[in-house]
C-alpha cells in the first residue's frame, strides 16, 4: 500500500510540475517523471503474481505475468521518442526566444507575429 | 498466396511499405530520389483505394473480419476487427490525405515530409480496425508523433509552440490513458475489447468504480485529441500555422479518427454511454461557441481552424447522441451514419478552402481578413488565366455554409432532422447561423473594397507547380459530387455502417422540402444580418474582446483535469 | 527495500524539479532512472530494466544535456 | 525579480488567488480521479500467465516469455513502436536542421553559446572511445541476437550499438573516416532494416499464413522468426538513435 502512495506522489510531482513550472526544461522533466510513474506501477503490481523473472529456465516454477512488462517497454520506448521531439521543439523556441520561460516565449512569438 | 481476408492489413501496411521507400528515396539523390518518392506516395495513397474497392461489396452486405493477428490465442495477442466503420474511416483518411499529398508536391523539398505523411496516414489505418487496447495506444502515439512534426514542419516560430503545447497535452493524456490500460488489465487481464467486457461482466458489480474510472480515463485521453469544447486549446495554433496540406489532413481526419475508434470503447461498458451523453452536450454547446470564436478571429487560418473546432462539435453531439442511444439500436446506427456523413463531408470542404485559402494567402503574402482586399484579381494577374482557386473557395463556401444543394446542407439538415425536438438543435441552427457570417466575413477578401488597398503587383518569386491547381479540383470535384449525390452517398454510409440494413430513413425528397427551403433562405438572411452587425463598433469591440480572451498553456491543463473529472463523475453517478 | 528505492527516486525527481541548474536537474534524473532500473530488476523484470538503463539513463540523458548546452543552464523563473 | 520573490514571501498561505486555484484544482480533480484506479485490490488475473507458461516455447521458441510477447504475440505494437522511433529520430533532425523563417527580432547569436564541444575532444577521450568502441559494439550484437533467450533483445541492443556508434564517431580524429559513422550511411541502415522488418510482416501474407506469422513454419523453427525480427529492430534502433546522438553532437560545432 505504500508503494502506491509513493507511486502517487511521484506522479503528483510530475503533474505539478507540467502545470506550474514556467521552464519548459522542467516541463519536459516532468513528463519524464509522470512516464515512469506508470511504469513502476505496471512493474510493480506485475511482480506481485510470481516470484521469478519470466525467463523459463529449470527449476522456475512461478514466473511474474510478462505482460505488463512487454507493454512497459513499449511504452519507455514511447515516452523517451517524446521527449526527445519535445527538448528539439524547446531548443528551436530558444533559438527564437532567447528564454525558456513559457509566458515569456508566448509573448515574444506573439509580438513577432502581430 | 494473399487471401482476401488479408486485403484488410493493406490501408495500415500499404502507407508503410511507401515510407520505408520515401526513407530508402532520402539517403538517394537526383531523379531516381524523386521518381521512388512519387512510387512511395503512390503506393501509399492509392493502392489502398483497390483494397478498399476489393473490400466494398462484402462490408456493404455485412462482412465483419475479425481475429487476433498473427492467429495466435486470443487473450496474448492483438485483436483487430474489421467492419463497415473501419471501411468508411479508411475511405475518409484516404480521400482526404490524396489531394492533400499531391498540393505539397508543390513545395521546395518534400522529403521528409513524405515519408511522415505517410506514417500519419498509416496509423489513420491501424487506428481503423484497432480491437485492442493497447494497440490503439500505439496507433494514437504514432499518429500523434507524426502529427507534432508535421506541424512544426512549417518552421514559423510559432508553430514550435503550437507543436510543443499539442505534444505536452496528448502525451500527458496519453500517461492518463496507460492508467486507463492498467486499470483494465488490473481488473479482468486482458487486452481486447471483447475480452475485457467479458472479462468485466464476471466480475462483481461489473468492476465496480475502479472499471467506470478506467474507462473515463481513456475516454478524456482520447477525447484530446478531438478537440470538444473544454479541451480545445491546442488546436487552433496547430491548425493554423502548420503547412496548408498539413492543416487540411489535421482538420479533416486526424480529428475525427479517434472520435470513431473511441465508439467502439465506450461499449466495454453500459456506462460508456453516459459518457456518450454528456459528450454529445459538450457537442452542441462546442458548435455554438466555437463558431462565435470564429466570427471573432482575424486571421484566415485561425477562423477556418475554429470553425473546424465548430464542426467537430456537430459531430461530436450527433456521435454523442449515437453512442447514448446504443451503437446496436437502428436509432444509434442512424445517428452514427449522419455524424460520419458530416465528417466525411467536413473533410471534403474545410480541406478544400484550407486549401484554396491557404494558397491566396500565401501568394498575396497577407493573412489579416480584415486588411486583404480583392485577392481575385491579383490571383488572375499574378499568372492563374484560368481562376482555379476562387471558384474552389465558392464551392467550399457554399458547402460549409449548408446551403442546398452542396454537400454541408445534406448532413447538416440530416443530423437537424435526426435531433429535431433536442435542446441540442437550437445550438447547432445558432452555429450554422454564426458560420455563416464568419465565412461572409472571409469570402471578403476575394472582393475590392474602396477604403482598403488592393495588395500591389509582384511578380512570382517561385513558379507553383500544376499540383495545387489539381488537388484542389480533385477536392472540388468530390465536393460537387457528394452534394449531388449525396442522399444516395449518406444512405450507402449508413448501410456499410449497419451491415446491410437498408434503415436509413431520409431520401432526396425530404431534404428538399419547402419549408426546408424556406428554413435555409431565413437562416442565410440571418447570417448576413448579423455579418452586418459584426461590422458596427459595439459588436466588433466584443468581438475584440472574445478574439484577445486570456489563453494559456496551463489553462489547457486545467480544462483537462476538470473535463476528466466531469467525465468520471458524470459516468458514475449517471 | 522497494519503498526505499521509490522514496530516492521521488527525492531525486523532487530535487530535479528543484534545483536552479538544469544540468544537476538532468543529472538527478538520470540518477533516478538507474535507481527505476534496479528496482524493475528487484521486481523480476529484467528486460525493462535493461531498457531503462538504456534509453532513460543514456539516451534521454544525451539528449538533455544537448538541449541544455544549446540553450540555458539556469532556471531564472 | 526580486520584487516578485517578496510577493511570493509577503502572500498568507491561505490567501486564495486565481493563480492558486489553477494550480491546485487540476491536481485535486486528477487525484480524486486516479485514487479508485490505484487502490484496486482484486488478485492479479493469472490465465494468460499460465497459458504463456506452458505454451509460449512451443510456439514462439523464445525462453525469455517477454520477447515472446514483444516479438510473436504482441509484434505488432512493436512495428508501431518503431515507427514511432523511426518518426521521432526523422523529426527531431528535421527541426534541429530547419532552415527558419526569420523576420522577427530575435535572432540566434552564436556568442550567448560558447563551443564546448571541442573541450571534449581530447586525446584521452579520442583514445578510450576509440578502443572501446568496437567492444561495446560486439557486445550489442550479443544482446540483439541473445534477446530470445536472455534478458535483452533487439530494441536493448540497438541502443547499445548505437552508443557503439557514438563512441567510434568521438574516437576517429577525423570525421567519417570510418564508414559506420557517416550519416548517409546510417540512413540507409535504418530505411533498410525498417524494409526488412516490413517484409518479415507481410512474408506470412505472401505464403499464406496470415500477417505477422512465421512464413515457412516447416523450415524454419519458431525462434529463428523472432531472432530475424530482433535484428532488423536491433538494427534499426541502432541506426536510427546513433545518428540522432551525433547529429546534436556536430550541430554545435
Amino acid at each position: 500500500m505504500i508503494e502506491r502512495c509513493l507511486i502517487f506522489l511521484l506522479f503528483l510531482t510530475g503533474f505539478h510540475a507540467i502545470i506550474v513550472r514556467k521552464n519548459v526544461i522542467k516541463k519536459v522533466f516532468g513528463l519524464g517523471i509522470i512516464n515512469s510513474a506508470v511504469v513502476i506501477l505496471f512493474i510493480l503490481e506485475g511482480s506481485r503474481s510470481g516470484n521469478s523473472a519470466p525467463i523459463i529456465q529449470p527449476g522456475v516454477q512461478d514466473v511474474v505475468d510478462p505482460i505488463p512488462q512487454a507493454l512497459m517497454l513499449t511504452a519507455v520506448v514511447i515516452g523517451v521518442c517524446l521527449t526527445a521531439l519535445a527538448l528539439t521543439l524547446v531548443y528551436r523556441l530558444y533559438t527564437h526566444s532567447l528564454s525558456l520561460h513559457i509566458d515569456e516565449i508566448r509573448r515574444k512569438i506573439h509580438d513577432t507575429t502581430h | 498466396m494473399i487471401q482476401h481476408t488479408d486485403l484488410i492489413f493493406a490501408p495500415a501496411l500499404l502507407p508503410l511499405i511507401g515510407a520505408a521507400a520515401a526513407f530508402c528515396a532520402k539517403s538517394l539523390r537526383g531523379k531516381t530520389s524523386r521518381y521512388l518518392e512519387i512510387a512511395a506516395g503512390c503506393t501509399g495513397l492509392v493502392l489502398p483505394f483497390f483494397a478498399l474497392f476489393l473490400l466494398y461489396k462484402s462490408t456493404l452486405y455485412g462482412a465483419v473480419y475479425k481475429g487476433v493477428i498473427g492467429n495466435w490465442y486470443n487473450d496474448v495477442g492483438i485483436s483487430y476487427r474489421f467492419d463497415g466503420i473501419s471501411w468508411l474511416i479508411n475511405f475518409l483518411g484516404f480521400i482526404i490525405a490524396l489531394p492533400a499529398w499531391i498540393y505539397a508536391q508543390s513545395e521546395k523539398d518534400t522529403k521528409t515530409f513524405t515519408p511522415l505523411f505517410l506514417i500519419q496516414t498509416a496509423a489513420v489505418g491501424a487506428m481503423a480496425m484497432c480491437a485492442d487496447i493497447f494497440n490503439l495506444f500505439v496507433c494514437l502515439e504514432i499518429m500523434g508523433i507524426a502529427s507534432y512534426i508535421l506541424v512544426a514542419s512549417s518552421a514559423k516560430p510559432g508553430a514550435f509552440l503550437a507543436s510543443f503545447s499539442y505534444l505536452m497535452i496528448s502525451a500527458s493524456a496519453m500517461v492518463f490513458f496507460l492508467f486507463g490500460v492498467y486499470g483494465f488489465y488490473r481488473l479482468t487481464g486482458s487486452l481486447s475489447y471483447d475480452s475485457i467486457a467479458l472479462g468485466l461482466s464476471l466480475l462483481p458489480d461489473n468492476g465496480g468504480h475502479a472499471a467506470v474510472i478506467s474507462l473515463a480515463l481513456i475516454t478524456g485521453a482520447v477525447v484530446i485529441r478531438v478537440a470538444v469544447m473544454p479541451l480545445y486549446g491546442w488546436l487552433p495554433d496547430a491548425h493554423a500555422l502548420a503547412p496548408h496540406a498539413v492543416s487540411a489532413v489535421l482538420s479533416g481526419v486526424l480529428i475525427k479518427t479517434p472520435l470513431f475508434a473511441l465508439s467502439r470503447v465506450v461499449d466495454i461498458l453500459p456506462s460508456g454511454r453516459a459518457a456518450g451523453e454528456l459528450m454529445g452536450y459538450a457537442g452542441a454547446v462546442t458548435a455554438f461557441l466555437a463558431a462565435v470564436i470564429s466570427l471573432s478571429q482575424s486571421d484566415v487560418k485561425r477562423l477556418l481552424a475554429y470553425s473546424s473546432i465548430s464542426h467537430i462539435g456537430y459531430i461530436v453531439c450527433a456521435w454523442g447522441a449515437a453512442v447514448h442511444a446504443g451503437t446496436h439500436t437502428p436509432e444509434g446506427r442512424i445517428l452514427m451514419s449522419a455524424a460520419f456523413g458530416h465528417a466525411v463531408f467536413h473533410a471534403a470542404f474545410k480541406g478544400l478552402l484550407f486549401l484554396s485559402v491557404g494558397i491566396t494567402a500565401d501568394r498575396t503574402g497577407n493573412r489579416d481578413i480584415t486588411a486583404l482586399r480583392g485577392a481575385v484579381k491579383f490571383l488572375y494577374r499574378n499568372g492563374e488565366k484560368i481562376p482555379v482557386t476562387f471558384p474552389a473557395f465558392c464551392i467550399g463556401f457554399f458547402s460549409i455554409c449548408a446551403l442546398p444543394p452542396f454537400n454541408g446542407f445534406l448532413s447538416k439538415s440530416s443530423i437537424s432532422l435526426l435531433l429535431a425536438g433536442n435542446w441540442q438543435n437550437v445550438f447547432l441552427i445558432a452555429a450554422g447561423v454564426v458560420t455563416i457570417a464568419a465565412f461572409i466575413r472571409l469570402a471578403r477578401i476575394y472582393f475590392p473594397d474602396k477604403n482598403v488597398p488592393s495588395p500591389t503587383y509582384t511578380p512570382l518569386a517561385s513558379s507553383t507547380s500544376g499540383s495545387v491547381y489539381i488537388s484542389q479540383i480533385f477536392l472540388s470535384l468530390i465536393c460537387l459530387c457528394s452534394g449531388l449525390f449525396g442522399p444516395f452517398l449518406l444512405h450507402t454510409f449508413s448501410r456499410i455502417l449497419s451491415g446491410g440494413l437498408r434503415e436509413w430513413p431520409f431520401s432526396a425528397r425530404s431534404f428538399y422540402t419547402i419549408p426546408g427551403i424556406i428554413k435555409i433562405i431565413f437562416y442565410s438572411a440571418a447570417g448576413f444580418g448579423l455579418y452586418t452587425l459584426s461590422n458596427t463598433h459595439s459588436v466588433n469591440r466584443v468581438l475584440y474582446l472574445i478574439k484577445e480572451r486570456p489563453r494559456s498553456f496551463d489553462g489547457l491543463f486545467t480544462a483537462f483535469g476538470l473535463g476528466l473529472a466531469a467525465t468520471a463523475a458524470w459516468m458514475l453517478f449517471r | 527495500m522497494i519503498i526505499l528505492i521509490l522514496a530516492l527516486i521521488i527525492t531525486l525527481s523532487f530535487y530535479a524539479l528543484q534545483s536552479r541548474d538544469l544540468l544537476h536537474g538532468t543529472i538527478a534524473l538520470s540518477a533516478a532512472s538507474l535507481l527505476s532500473a534496479l528496482l524493475y530488476y528487484i521486481l523480476h523484470a529484467p528486460d525493462v530494466a535493461i531498457t531503462e538503463a538504456a534509453v532513460g539513463a543514456g539516451v534521454s540523458t544525451v539528449v538533455f544535456v544537448w538541449v541544455i548546452r544549446a540553450t540555458k543552464r539556469k532556471d531564472d523563473s | 525579480m526580486k520584487k516578485n520573490k517578496t510577493d511570493i514571501t509577503k502572500r498568507k498561505w491561505f490567501q486564495i488567488t486565481p493563480g492558486v486555484v489553477s494550480e491546485i484544482l487540476p491536481l485535486l480533480c486528477v487525484s480524486a480521479v486516479l485514487v479508485p484506479v490505484f487502490a484496486i485490490s482484486l488478485p492479479w488475473p493469472d490465465q494468460t500467465k499460465k497459458y504463456l507458461f506452458s505454451s509460449a516455447i512451443l510456439e514462439t521458441g523464445a525462453q525469455n516469455l517477454v520477447s515472446s510477447l514483444y516479438l510473436g504475440y504482441r509484434a505488432f505494437d512493436t512495428l508501431g513502436e518503431t515507427v514511432v522511433l523511426l518518426t521521432a529520430v526523422t523529426g527531431a533532425i528535421m527541426i534541429i536542421k530547419s532552415s527558419v523563417h526569420t523576420n522577427n527580432s530575435y535572432t540566434f547569436s552564436q556568442q550567448n553559446v560558447p563551443s564546448k564541444t571541442r573541450m571534449l575532444r581530447t586525446e584521452l577521450l579520442d583514445t578510450v572511445t576509440g578502443k572501446l568502441g568496437p567492444v561495446v559494439l560486439l557486445f550489442g550484437f550479443y544482446v540483439m541476437l541473445f534477446g530470445h533467450l536472455s534478458p535483452g533483445g533487439g530494441f536493448q541492443g540497438g541502443v547499445v550499438i548505437a552508443s557503439a556508434i557514438v563512441f567510434l564517431s568521438l574516437g576517429s580524429k577525423s570525421d567519417g573516416a570510418l564508414v559506420l559513422t557517416k550519416p548517409g550511411v546510417l540512413l540507409w541502415i535504418e530505411a533498410a532494416s525498417f524494409g526488412a522488418f516490413l517484409i518479415a510482416a507481410c512474408a506470412g501474407m505472401i505464403t499464406g499464413n496470415g500477417f505477422f506469422t512465421n512464413p515457412f513454419p516447416s523450415g524454419f523453427p519458431a525462434h529463428a522468426y523472432i531472432i530475424f525480427l530482433n535484428c532488423a529492430v536491433g538494427l534499426k534502433v541502432g541506426a536510427g538513435v546513433s545518428f540522432l546522438c551525433i547529429e546534436m553532437i556536430q550541430n554545435k560545432e
